[in-house]
């Protein structure tokens, strides 16, 4: 607790069985720049929630300033020092920018309401104090002219400014911030990245989260790194760069079982379904820049990149979950882009969604059942196709024997790779042309993530299309025909799997993300 | 922000305009007319009652213009809903009154919604005949000037209910009242009579307008096992009162107040469930069983006929109240010959005597604003499935 | 050193402006004279219900909770201030603030057990509780007279003068009617109003800027109480005479409808949302019948009139009336988080 | 108060709670799949009785008018979904039930001028004496309200479990954006929820007729009674509806029975105000954090 402005100690925090936080200690120093990086799902967030309240942690403390705060409400850690911004924008979209930024003021924080009522003229004194206040922080970082216009019409990156100087209006001592740079331009990187350094100089203690390694590398003092909730790195941000444990963490684990490289080159066998400039906008976050893609008939084809560089978005694009401003997708001949979730699954492209998308309370029999309703979608069924399907069902018993065992058993009760297997085989129960699946491997024992990347191999050999978004770049590699890598919105590489395999510039685009 | 200055400025420029429209937009009729008007609860919680009660008006009115009036002026009815909301009675009392300048008001079908009237009438001097059965609404007289009510009072058929029994020799007797006025104000006059004629009340219960099951509480009173049981309530959850009762094989003298007479009771209850239950309440369901010397004879037969050849529904005492109602404001309007005005309406209403009314035989006197006798209320009860005079 | 922009005046009230507001004030005070008693009444009934629309519209409109329970507050104010009068002899002017006073602790009462509670399961909360107070006031009938209401509730006396005739009531009640409107605008207006809209559109942010929301919400909650019992005070001394059914869950209805049909977007919308539903009420009243030469369905129509037109309004013009003139979104189409 | 009165409390409270069953069950389809607390319930109720009861008074026999109202009520709850609610489909909670509430006094108004102010009533499926049981008495329309209760929610659970259509309407009920991936229309089924959860409305309107007659205006209270059944029992799944509805019709029985019958609604109110604030989750239903 020496000069430690914040102390984390054997901080647990878990949700209904999944370990959010699991038991970890570290400390900011005063003045310094500390980053908290780490692949998607490794409970950045949450640790950043134990701090400001949000979450009250299962089990440990959090210090802050030779006080424990862990079990204070949100307002009042806010009033020690502590302001924060959010991963998404959590802005008062109902309120002008200069009152946005005014609800921070401690001047303003608790009036009295006859008071305001009456507006005497004390309340009048604490209003301009607080407008100055506000106007002091729009002028640090650049929005004084954009003062009076309603938070909802400003920029997505002005709207991230906004955040940052509504949090120094608090006076804060340690200012947490979470991803500042997703989602920003070139320039807008730079302007905020000035800001931070321009407040580090002032003394101000930062905390921040990001997944753009190579400006989180740039600007900080100190790296701590999580992985599964747990601490697994901490230390220089050239010490971590090297360290053996982050980068597996990253680029993940390759699959033990050798399959043979691709034969034949691309191009032979037509496209089944192809994606032009495709632009889609997540709420205000451009999320994909122009995205071309190719996907040939009975290929496996992988799509890897870091976390934030929307993956997810493409896969939900192509599936109509997120409808594209621009560009078009060509699907059997047909055009895709307007076409709803719904109707898309019953044309023959099924996603096996991100985090498996389990119907809890329906049992594993009936979720496989359902898994059908695509190509049924009628109430009556006869009693002959009523047999095709159980017979179905048996097959897919036999690619994941494990199911059949717990058929009985409610969706929501499985363990993790259970569920990833139901949520393939509901996908596959659909006969779809192309099969998506949206990181199958997160969040799965090593042994798991085995089993399930051999059945994908297995399928790939059935003359099966599948498109195939991992993070754990190493193991999509070796079992797929064709790659592609997507940073930040935009295709960065393509090619085939072991071309791909030595190029450094893949190194980077993890670890850098530029 | 110039665009909404204009808007603003034109939608106040039109409110002001239909206010004032809708305020001095009096249609003018032909010739000179008798204004009366009518302030009753065709919408809300009571207009199980307010419905027949108009039809009753409308009835006599039709039938003395087509007489030629009175004196030869046709008599004009102006008709307010007031949703059985005390606010919109007043509101609507007073537009009567200003708007369309009515000689006389008859309204105020319930208790609640005549009560915020009576201080406007008083000041305003214009006679208002209630059809609440409140007893509040003529007493205390000296300040009720200008305020009569055809419903006979609750202690008037609370006499009868109470003579009977001690006729039929029951002692011990349980009370179920409905949790709104009427059923409150027959409560307490009821209370206060049985005390003093010596009969106990042993078991006191409550329901709602819209409950949809009182088993609870006739089991409660079962298990005390009264010698008889009074309902005082209105339709329909009385009805439903005398289904639970026979569903619950019980077989103490069911005793029905007067308000519960709706034209459709028997068949609502069911007609084994009505048969053999009492109610205490005008002659108007036996009218034809009357001996010819009972001088409500001949107006009940004719009023019958009349009603449910033109409604095509069975009458009620409720909606005999609002006839005798509007028989008296035309009786006085009749008696004022030729300068009629409110206070002439007033004086005369207080003068009527031996007027045949569906209720009774109406006495007024300046100490007396409603006019009638217990003997007008009299015990009927359900014989093979119609109402006739109980033994 | 820095650059002063011209900084957004709370109230900056041009000429203009207070040209209309003038003229504005001129035509109020006519009213009374050209129209007749009946259509004074109207707007006496106007003003007291615009005391308690500017609560359901300051809760509503800028902390984003929907209480189902206003007409029982409302209730309470009359009650309290009509059982003092009657039974124990206290001033009307005493009972009134007595009347607020109940109901305002009510509120707080309610407000902090439902505290965590959030968007339908606060209304319902709040319906359950005003369902409960209106059966409490017909079954405690030595108090409050029971169903038959309370009888003989004293008028207001200036001192000596009685207040008596719809004028001087419309003068008096529409005083007040300004006074709570004033002091709400620029309750809105203040930082605590705009503490509360940061609240309604963020919870989390706000938290996590020092606010702390519980709080401000169990204000707003009171405050709207308290602005409920003055108006019930007020409809108390008018009538002389209360009944529970006038404080029932379709008069809490009527309160939404016409805070949401005004616009919530601003305070000025609740005034206007109660002339605009009590003059329709007056409007179909007057046409209908002769529409329909039977008036006995008059009621129905204007029943189903207000029923489409909530539906109508919720669905297309969710911004209400006022919406139109205002460029800032109603909140209650940002989902509360 | 002896053990036959205290039967005879508990049957006449259950058959009450299987009415409240059968509403909370249509509250509880509703509220998962179209996320609407829907007001207007009662009015559908409102609808089966009194449509039922004005085509039995016009000649038609007894069980073809029951079953053309469940169907009117059934098409009313459709059409006010498509022109009401679904246009309004991306707006808070708090406008959808403003928007139920106008829906259901515009109901309220219609019914007064197509049936009229005045009570209708249909006679008995089950006419006759009633029976005795265990020392109480016990009307045979109550049987039969008992076994339309239990035959619907047979009915229920069949649709439900056993076929394709009822899975998907449950998955959408779970997961609605995940629904979509597996080809199932969330507006279809959000119709086709709101057609059920009127048709059961309508079923009840047609059991209670007989017992508790129709007005037009009976439709607000039954459906108040049906939400704080729905409440009690969780709003997540069917079975927690069917417990809270028996649990609420015996709570109030006894309650009027032993405590007050004045206070006998201000009871069930007040248990709605008990679960919301100490078990808001109900008393079924698995803590989930959404409610609060």
């Amino acid at each position: 607790m020496t000069e430690a402005l914040l102390e984390f100690q054997g901080v647990t925090k878990n949700f209904g069985g999944v370990i959010a936080v699991n038991n970890n200690s570290f400390q900011v120093k005063e003045g310094r720049v500390v980053a908290l990086i780490g692949p998607n799902g490794a409970g950045k967030t949450s640790t950043f929630n134990c701090i400001t309240g949000m979450y009250a942690p299962d089990a440990g403390e959090v210090w802050f300033h030779g006080e424990k705060i862990n079990h204070l409400k949100p307002h009042k850690i806010a009033e020690l020092g502590i302001a924060r911004t959010f991963q998404n924008l959590q802005i008062f979209t109902n309120l002008s920018v200069l009152e946005n930024v005014m609800v921070a003021a401690k001047e303003t924080r608790k009036p009295n309401i006859v008071a305001s009522m009456l507006r005497l003229p004390g309340i009048k004194s604490d209003e301009e104090r607080a407008q100055m206040l506000a106007l002091e922080m729009l002028e640090l970082v650049g929005l004084t002219d954009r003062a009076q216009v309603l938070a909802n019409d400003l920029s997505f990156g002005e709207q991230r400014l906004l955040e940052v100087a509504r949090a120094l209006a608090l006076r804060p001592k340690l200012l947490l911030l979470d991803e500042p740079l997703s989602g920003l331009s070139r320039e807008e990187v730079k302007g905020m990245v000035a800001l931070i350094q321009k407040l580090k100089k002032d003394g101000l203690t930062i905390f921040l989260i990001e997944h753009d390694l190579s400006t989180v590398m740039e600007i900080s003092d100190h790296i701590i790194v999580l992985d599964f909730g747990s601490k697994i790195a901490e230390g220089r941000p050239d010490e971590v760069r090297s360290n053996e444990r982050v980068i597996e963490a990253y680029l993940g684990r390759d699959v033990k079982k050798q399959y043979e490289a691709p034969e034949g080159k691309r191009g032979e066998r037509e496209p089944i379904l192809t994606l032009k400039d495709i632009h889609t906008y997540r709420s205000t976050i451009h999320a994909l820049k122009g995205v071309d893609l190719q996907i040939d008939k009975g290929s496996l084809v992988a799509v890897i990149g870091a976390n934030g560089a929307g993956k997810s978005t493409l896969l939900g694009t192509i599936a109509g979950q997120y409808s594209p401003k621009q560009g078009t997708i060509c699907f059997d001949g047909k055009s895709m882009e307007k076409v709803p979730a719904e109707i898309v699954s019953r044309r023959g492209i099924n996603l096996v969604p991100e985090r498996r998308g389990m119907f809890a309370e329906l049992t594993v029999e009936e979720s496989i059942r359902l898994g059908a309703y695509p190509r049924i979608g009628s109430l009556l069924i006869s009693a002959e196709e009523k047999r095709r399907i159980e017979d179905e069902m048996e097959q897919m018993y036999q690619l994941f024997p494990r199911l059949k065992e717990r058929r009985k058993q409610l969706a929501g009760t499985l363990s993790g790779g259970e569920q990833q297997m139901l949520a393939i085989v509901r996908g596959l129960m659909a006969h779809p042309k192309v099969l998506l699946l949206d990181e199958p491997s997160l969040g799965l024992a090593p042994l798991i993530v085995e089993e399930i990347f051999d059945r994908l191999y297995q399928l790939k050999k059935s003359d099966m299309t599948i498109v195939l978004v991992e993070q754990n770049a190493k193991a999509a590699l070796q079992i797929a025909d064709y790659a592609y890598v997507l940073e930040n919105g935009r295709i960065k590489l393509e090619g085939l799997p072991n071309d791909l395999m030595q190029d450094s510039r893949i190194r980077d685009a993890y670890l850098s993300g530029h | 922000m110039r665009l909404c200055k204009k808007l603003g400025f034109w939608l106040s420029l039109a409110f002001v305009a239909s206010l004032l429209g809708c305020g001095n937009a009096t249609i003018q009729t032909e010739g000179k007319t008798h204004k009366i008007g009518v302030d009753l609860e065709l919408t809300g919680g009571s207009s199980v009652w307010g419905v027949p009660q108009k039809n009753a008006i409308e009835m006599l009115v039709k039938e003395i213009n087509e007489k030629g009036g009175i004196n030869g002026i046709p008599i004009e009815l102006v008709v307010y809903d007031n949703e059985s909301n005390e606010t919109q009675a007043l509101i609507v009392a007073k537009k009567a009154v200003e708007q369309d300048q009515v000689l006389a008001l008859i309204g105020g079908g319930t208790t609640p919604t005549t009560m915020p009237i009576i201080p406007y009438v008083t000041q305003q001097k214009v006679p208002i005949v209630s059809v609440g059965s409140g007893d509040g609404i003529t007493s205390p007289v000296n300040e009720r000037e200008w305020v009569f009510k055809t419903p006979s009072n609750n202690q008037d058929i609370a006499k009868s209910i109470v003579s009977f029994l001690k006729q039929k020799g029951k002692t011990s007797v349980a009370f179920l009242s409905m949790n709104n006025a009427y059923g409150e104000s027959g409560k307490n006059a009821f209370e206060a009579l049985a005390a003093e004629q010596g009969i106990t009340i042993i078991a006191s219960e409550k329901f709602g307008a819209g409950d949809k099951d009182m088993k609870p509480q006739l089991t409660n009173i079962k298990a005390k096992n009264p010698d008889a049981i009074i309902v005082w309530a209105i339709p329909p959850s009385a009805s439903i009162v005398n289904r639970n009762f026979w569903e619950l094989k019980m077989n103490q003298m069911l005793i029905y107040s007067a308000g519960a007479g709706a034209n459709a009771f028997i068949d609502l209850a069911g007609k084994d469930a009505a048969e053999g239950t009492y109610i205490a309440s005008g002659k108007v369901w036996v009218a034809e069983q009357l001996e010819s010397n009972d001088p409500q004879q001949g107006l009940l037969t004719k009023y019958v006929k009349d009603y449910e050849s033109s409604f095509q529904t069975g009458v009620s005492p409720i909606d005999g109240m609002a006839y005798d109602a509007a028989l008296l404001v035309t009786k006085a309007i009749e008696m004022s010959g030729e300068n009629v005005s409110r206070q002439s309406i007033r004086d005369n209403l207080e003068k009527i005597q031996g007027l045949v009314g569906a209720t009774g035989i109406f006495n007024m006197s300046p100490d007396d604003h409603t006019g009638l006798k217990p003997e007008d209320v009299i015990i009927l009860q359900v014989q093979n499935s119609k109402w006739a005079i109980a033994k | 050193m820095e650059r002063i922009v011209q900084v957004h005046k709370p109230a900056a009230i041009g000429v203009r402006r207070w040209g209309l507001l003038l003229v504005g004030i001129i035509v109020a005070a006519a009213l009374p004279l050209l129209l007749n008693s009946y259509l004074t009444s109207v707007l006496v009934i106007i003003g007291i219900y615009c005391i308690t629309t500017v609560g359901v519209s300051l809760l509503m409109g800028f902390a984003g909770l929907v209480s189902l329970a206003q007409a029982a507050f409302w209730g309470v104010g009359a009650y309290v201030t009509g059982v003092m009068a009657v039974s124990f002899g206290i001033s009307p002017w005493l009972g009134i603030l007595l009347g607020m006073l109940i109901s305002g602790l009510l509120a707080y009462g309610l407000g902090w057990i439902t505290r965590n509670l959030n968007g339908h399961y606060f209304s319902l909360a709040t319906l359950g509780f005003g369902i409960v107070l209106n059966i409490v006031l017909i079954e405690e009938s030595e108090w409050t007279g029971g169903s038959s209401g309370l009888m003989g509730i004293p008028g207001l006396s200036l001192g000596s003068i009685p207040l008596s005739g719809d004028s001087a009531w419309y003068y008096f009640v529409w005083a007040i009617a300004a006074l709570c409107l004033f002091f709400c605008k620029n309750l809105v207006r203040s930082g605590w109003g705009r503490n509360l809209r940061s609240m309604h559109a963020s919870q989390a942010a706000s938290e996590s800027m020092g606010i702390h929301t519980g709080e401000y919400r169990l204000k707003a909650f009171v405050i709207s109480a308290l602005f409920a019992g003055l108006s019930g005070g007020l409809y108390a001394c008018y009538m002389s005479f209360v009944s529970p059914a006038v404080f029932n869950f379709d008069m809490s209805i009527k309160f939404v409808i016409m805070a949401v049909l005004g616009g919530l977007v601003s305070i000025w919308g609740s005034l206007v949302g109660v002339v605009v539903v009590t003059l329709l009420v007056e409007v179909l009243r007057q046409y209908v019948p002769l529409l329909l030469h039977n008036s006995s369905s008059g009621g129905a129509i204007e029943v189903i009139f207000f029923g489409v037109l909530l539906v109508a309004i919720m669905v297309y013009l969710p911004n209400g009336i006022m919406g139109i003139f205002h460029k800032r979104t109603s909140n209650l189409r940002v989902s509360a988080k | 108060m002896s053990g036959a009165d205290l039967i005879q409390l508990i049957v006449s409270g259950l058959t009450v709670g299987g009415i409240y069953a059968l509403i909370s069950v249509g509250f509880v389809t509703i509220y998962n799949v179209n996320g609407v607390i829907n007001f207007a319930q009662g009015e559908f109720v409102m609808v089966g009785a009194m449509s039922a009861a004005s085509l039995v008074s016009a000649g038609c026999p007894l069980w073809l008018a029951c079953i053309i109202s469940i169907l009117v009520a059934a098409a009313i709850g459709a059409i006010v979904q498509k022109i009401a609610l679904h246009p309004a489909r991306f707006s808070s909670e708090v406008v959808l039930i403003i928007i139920t509430i106008g829906i259901s006094t515009a109901l309220r108004g219609i019914a007064q001028i197509t049936f009229g102010s005045n009570p209708l009533t249909l006679p008995a499926f089950l006419a006759g004496e009633p029976v005795r049981l265990l020392g109480a008495y016990v009307p045979r329309q109550d049987f039969f309200i008992v076994g339309i209760t239990v035959i619907t929610m047979v009915l229920l659970y069949l649709f439900f479990e056993k076929t394709m259509t009822g899975s998907a309407l449950r998955a959408c009920m779970m997961n609605r954006e995940v629904s979509r991936l597996v080809g199932i229309s969330p507006n279809r089924m959000a119709l086709l929820a709101f057609g059920l959860g009127a048709a059961l409305a309508g079923i009840v309107g047609v059991s209670i007729a007989p017992v508790s007659l129709a007005t037009y205006d009976m439709g607000m209270m039954i459906g108040l009674k049906g939400f704080v059944a729905a409440t009690i029992g969780g709003l997540v799944n069917i079975p927690g509806a069917v417990i809270g509805g028996l649990l609420l019709g015996l709570a109030e029985s006894l309650g009027a029975g032993l405590i007050s019958s004045g206070y006998k609604d201000a009871i069930a109110f007040l248990i709605l105000l008990l679960v919301l604030v100490f078990r808001p989750q109900g008393i079924v239903g698995a803590k989930s954090g959404k409610r609060v």
